[in-house]
């Protein structure tokens, strides 16, 4: 299990490889990764993530280590920035690794909808209008009642 | 105890922490005293329902005690990911 | 959308990078990898991929165009290999592209459940032992049900 | 018209494919004809549960016509993935 929160981008390419590399008893790996998307009305100049230091790290690891019981798993990575980004940058990634494919997607959309509503980041958009807090959607609080 | 302010309710505030020497039991009596302080505070705990409380790094509901917490935040509902 | 079938390796991490880098108007990338897997009780040696050339292309086509058709996605990849493979080699990935992570997640798991039972592909197991044709298993048809 | 053969059906049969002069009408009236051939056909086809088949490349029902069919496949439930 690999937990990373940083400001620094990160290589999605390089981590992926790296996570589904060399591993013979894992038949399945699931990645997620988050890419900032553009504003279509209001062109977005840049995307700015605060966060929690301290309960971030420890929300993550919490989130990853019930993954880690709920399913059959071999290993669990997530890397989330913050910080300022612009479009098209990538935001954060989680992957999974298991034997079988439905432990591995299971745990990555878990992962995914715990970690939008449960970790302490907040997201502010700024565009040529102004700055504004992204609010948070009923359907992302809706979705972890599936779990 | 140190009191912490995330995204808007830091910027309604205006600080991002402080140390607060407060008696409250619970949050709701914390976040009580808190708004009573000044216009800026009102404004941020005027719609409890629009906050989320943690307690020494966990979430917590705001009837929770606040017997031996060392670190209160407030921030609105969160949107990782 | 990009369908490959191939005898070569693929690096996995080259084309999930690819895949994701660049994008501004897709919030959210999803990848699966299947991995070969060691056989815990009779260690294999050799994964053989046998295939029905054209047949394969024809029906990952069809399974991609499919899912573009249900979910909101700006792009699908299909890369599946045949041939000989070894304990822990990558045999195949998708990956797909959307606005929104609940698409992306829903059209890969899609595209596996379907890949896995309608695309002409068989595998063989060859061990110490001798040779095995790994069977389907009813799971992964009752899998369909769920579209 | 090409009959193929894949994965143990082909190794049954002993061939990958052959071109098969037949009046069938179905798949399944195919099938009959290959099975009365000799002992590895009727080996490979002894239970269709196991089999699939497919028409020009698209999957198809062992009712299916042949009519206009200039290639057949069968082989066992895929394993893709």
């Amino acid at each position: 299990m690999r937990i990373v929160v940083q400001k620094a981008p990160f290589d999605f390419g390089a981590e992926a490889g790296a996570f589904a590399a060399g591993r013979t008893d894992m038949g399945a790996v699931v990645t997620f990764t988050g890419v900032v998307r553009d504003l279509p009305d209001d062109p977005l100049k840049v995307m700015e993530i605060e966060h929690y230091p301290g309960m971030t790290e420890r929300a993550l690891e919490k989130i990853a280590t019930e993954a880690s019981e709920r399913w059959n798993l071999g290993d669990v990575l997530v890397i989330h920035r913050f910080g300022p980004m612009t479009p098209g940058e990538q935001i954060m990634m989680v992957a999974t690794a298991a034997p079988h494919r439905v432990d591995a997607f299971a745990a990555a959309e878990f992962l995914m909808d715990y970690l939008k509503s449960r970790a302490p980041f907040w997201k502010k958009e700024i565009t040529g209008d102004g700055a504004d807090w992204v609010a948070a959607k009923d359907e992302d609080e809706a979705a972890l009642d599936r779990w | 105890m140190q009191v912490l302010y995330f995204a808007w309710v830091r910027e309604r505030i205006g600080l991002p922490r402080e140390e607060i020497d407060s008696s409250a039991a619970t949050v709701r009596e914390l976040v009580s005293e808190l708004a009573a302080r000044e216009d800026r505070y009102a404004m941020a705990f005027s719609d409890l329902s629009a906050l989320r409380v943690a307690l020494d790094q966990d979430l917590a509901d705001f009837d929770a005690p606040l017997a031996g917490v060392r670190e209160v935040a407030f921030f609105p509902p969160m949107t990782g990911g």
